[in-house]
């Protein structure tokens, strides 16, 4: 296992104290049991964002907690989800009055454990509401199993929700939105390798020297299916062609178009994946309005990446475009 | 001969140890068709359990298992801890003030104990879960002991049948937790919380098998 | 080899389009010769920052096109250096009467080519002045070598000067600016696993599964030496110790850390080795007042990462946090 | 009989198709000390310096080597691109209105074309460079001329010399280029430039054999 660690039992709190090192100024780590909070938490009058899961796809949530963004963060072990006394004490934290919006992703273990910290933080007194993202189309979905996977479309919703919550809107005007998101929002991912569990210390999966996973989730869980090395258009054509269809987006559509390394993959194929993306979507008369090519929600170094499109409207640009000032993600303030 | 407050304990430090054997075993049994990290989470949450036995001693066996349920709350997370927890946190309901237990509170408490991880989960038999070892296991114990076995023997039973429970996980299509999403490529896969919970009843027999040789 | 791309030969012009395509705003892309500048270049009366280098290395150069940074960036093919013609098209494009700055990595090719650029430039009346970073203290310095490479402090002198010509300050003074940032900063980088040359399509180097590679260059060029897999917090003795020997940094003295990720490195092995850092600094008095942390000059897939200390004083501080708006770095604008 | 305007293009096709051959070799070899790109820098060079030629085809053999090596600096960059590039210029320029050469024509413009080398690149023999091909080549070149050897003759021994030169630089430590950040750890390593350039002078040798064959 090749990785910048220490102990495999430290990688969780030696990352959390190096989140605390650098960037003091926007963020508060709290330990035992672990939150990050804006420095400034609680802000009065403002409904505050509360997200968490696993960690292992930095900067997803920690990084995103700041001005215009989350005003909390729970990071559970690598890949498993937070507690609830996690998320009670950050909500306990971040509430300024106005209620709290609990962004989760749709993994049994968030959607657990948030339920059970929601009904801990309403005997309390506070205000909570949950909204459970599912945007993963490589998931069948249904009623019958534990349905999408959360992924790509957790990052836009937590901006936009951010942005929302910044003019004060009320709890449940910014959960409608979040909705939104995710009711605009698909996503699917692939990879060319595995990543390792640092605790487990071998790769989550085996794929050879000629494969690839495509629809893999962001925990290495496997995906679709398994194919031959493709180029970077029919990869493109394979992750974006599912989400066009499930969005039915049309001719004169405008889209956010979110680019994302899974960690392993540098910004050069991004760009390239970028390209196709375009090409793909001029195609079809659907218009990149705004975009975001990163690594934004990895899984630790697995290299592959992911597709997120989310259909815009006025509003959704605009909150897009609102100021946000977080490790992750910082313009127009 | 009833059970006391120390047999409870010593079955969960038998779990406990159990887990602690089998961790890199059910870590890899979840990465086939998980996150790879079952393993990790249960030693961690009951690592922090039995020492919670240990700093508060006492002969409330309901207290005892609820402590241990809210610490596996806290602990484990993903979808490991709320299940565990609300299993303990339940069965520690079913015997609140007891400090003695016969049979048929076994029985009455794994059943509240399961039907919480039901509840919790909305999961169903044969979906792939832990719940396909532990449903049969309550089915097996009250059998047994409604058809007057001694609890030790009705355990000897109940194991055997999460045992077959767990095995039978293999040829299932999982429909809940993370093992869903490969729809039809998690058929061949053994559920890793079907097998920590199979490892569970089976530090329950193992416990009074002891106890009764000694 | 496991890429997102298409053809090997593809990989430069592809990623080139995916830039145009995902950055209009802010910068045009220009083919044969390739260059990247501001959109609004030439920019009248202000010094214009040109830099390149090989790609491979993204977001350097092209991403930190835009105001507060450099004005064009030219891309060689994947780790070679771009041609002088590339240079003083990039050059003419952006001269807006004050004179252009080229910054230059301390890399054969690249300080080669630059000259020549500079001369061509030259010839056609365009005041160029042209500074080489040589920053990375893996390498012996010395005046029958070509000396040691431009590594991390790049991206630190492109932000800095960039700040600088914003403020409408003098070629000699950007220049000299340029020249100061080199001064005081020293950098050196580690490889977990090599990259792969997407037209060579085979590892540069092997490096066995309990080994690291320290001092290692951004073009996979072998380092130091070889040694076993070692704890983050070694890791981090090794390459900062060199550092804060070579700065003889004091107690009191303020730094800017910059923790670097080769590109298969991700975000939370980072905030580990910041942490290790922060601690080993904390221990000599030395105060962390500015940090950068993230993929921002890579290496292609490797495995790594990279450490830059720049010794700050006032004015370097204020040129840090002026705003810049381009791809690869945004704040404050 | 001295060298014509198509002799000196099938000298630089000649060798544009030996970087093709040996383009993988190229490319290994930098990757032990470098990085793995001179087998594809020159041959994208090469490849673009043979279409201009044929593009405008002329009796200039100072112009066409000029145009080559103007062509090699815009084409190839990385360090080989204005040290091959500056070496065809001031080659070219030795011979500017030539369409004929004689052997000390040959002499005169390969030294004037490594000195061009040397010029820019600021190294010496023994560095590990291309030089340690090209200056011994030059001397054999102009010593085998001057003791009125024909050319062929003196370029076959100009391309031994190269070879020995070549392979001299495997026990050396690299001075000069990216080779040099490996200090010690170069030694056991044959420079990749130098392998190009010896391949350069091969070409020529094998050019006027073929020639004087036919
Ligand atoms: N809805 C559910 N009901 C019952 N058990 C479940 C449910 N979802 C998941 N499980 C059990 O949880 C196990 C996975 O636990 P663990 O790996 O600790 O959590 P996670 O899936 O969050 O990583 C599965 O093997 C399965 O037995
Ligand atoms: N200063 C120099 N003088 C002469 N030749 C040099 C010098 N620096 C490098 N070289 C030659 O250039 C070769 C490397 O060329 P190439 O790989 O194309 O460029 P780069 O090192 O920029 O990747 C080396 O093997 C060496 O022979
Ligand atoms: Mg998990
Ligand atoms: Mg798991
Ligand atoms: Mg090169
Ligand atoms: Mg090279």
């Amino acid at each position: 296992m090749k990785k910048l660690i220490n102990n495999p039992e430290d990688v969780v709190p030696d990352a959390l104290q190096g989140m605390q090192a650098a960037h003091g100024d926007v963020l508060r780590v709290m330990i035992d049991p672990h939150y990050l909070c804006r420095a400034d938490a609680p802000v009065q009058g403002k409904v505050a964002l509360v997200s968490g899961g696993g960690s292992g796809h930095e900067p997803m949530h920690g990084g995103f907690v700041g001005p215009g963004m989350l005003d909390a963060a729970c990071p559970g072990e690598v890949f498993t989800s937070p507690t609830p006394d996690q998320m009670l004490e950050a909500t306990k934290a971040v509430d300024g009055g106005a209620g709290v919006l609990h962004i989760v992703k749709n993994y049994t273990g968030d959607v657990l454990n948030f339920e059970m910290a929601a009904d801990l933080a309403r005997e309390e007194n506070i205000e909570v509401e949950a909204v459970v993202i599912d945007d993963d189309v490589a998931v069948q979905d249904s009623l019958y199993t534990a349905g999408r996977r959360g992924v790509g479309a957790t990052v836009l919703a937590e901006k936009v929700c951010g942005g929302a919550a910044e003019e004060k809107r009320s709890l449940k005007e910014v959960a409608d939105l979040c909705r939104k998101v995710n009711g605009n929002g698909r996503s699917m991912g692939m990879a060319l390798t595995s990543c390792i569990v640092p605790a487990a210390g071998a790769p989550t999966f085996d794929l050879g020297e000629d494969e690839m996973e495509i629809g893999i989730g962001i925990h290495g869980e496997p995906g679709r299916e398994r194919i031959s090395l493709a180029p970077a258009r029919e990869v493109v054509e394979r992750l974006a062609g599912p989400i066009v269809e499930d969005l039915s987006l049309q001719q004169g559509d405008n889209v956010l178009a979110f680019v994302n390394s899974m960690g392993g993959t540098p910004l050069i194929e991004l760009y390239i994946v970028f390209n196709e993306l375009k090409k793909l979507l001029s195609g079809r008369g659907v218009n990149i309005a705004r975009n975001l090519i990163g690594p934004y929600i990895t899984s630790l170094e697995m290299a592959g990446c992911s597709i997120t499109l989310l259909k815009l409207d006025d509003e959704l640009t605009r909150l897009w475009d609102a100021p946000v000032s977080t490790p992750g993600l910082t313009w127009g303030a | 001969m009833p059970v006391q407050y120390d047999d409870v304990v010593a079955w969960v430090k038998a779990f406990a140890s159990a887990i602690e054997e089998n961790k890199a075993y059910l870590t890899q049994l979840d990465s086939a068709i998980g996150d790879a990290d079952h393993g990790t989470n249960m030693q961690r949450g009951f690592q922090a359990a039995v020492q919670k036995l240990e700093e508060s001693p006492g002969d409330d066996i309901g207290a005892a298992l609820k402590g241990v349920g809210m610490t596996l709350v806290s602990k484990i997370g993903g979808a490991g801890g709320p299940l565990y927890g609300t299993f303990f946190m339940q069965m520690g309901t079913a015997l609140a003030g007891k400090s003695e237990l016969e049979a048929d509170d076994w029985a009455t408490a794994l059943e509240a104990g399961v039907e919480g991880v039901q509840t919790r989960g909305k999961a169903e038999l044969e979906e792939a879960t832990m719940l396909d070892a532990l449903l049969p296991a309550v089915q097996a114990l009250k059998e047994s002991v409604g058809a007057g076995s001694s609890l030790e023997a009705a355990l000897v039973k109940a194991t055997e049948a999460a045992q077959g429970g767990m095995k039978a996980t293999i040829p299932l299509i999982a429909r809940k937790g993370r093992a869903s999403y490969l729809g039809e490529r998690s058929v061949g896969h053994q559920d890793p919380g079907a097998t920590s919970s199979y490892l569970l009843m089976k530090a329950a027999s193992d416990v009074l098998a002891t106890k009764k040789a000694s």
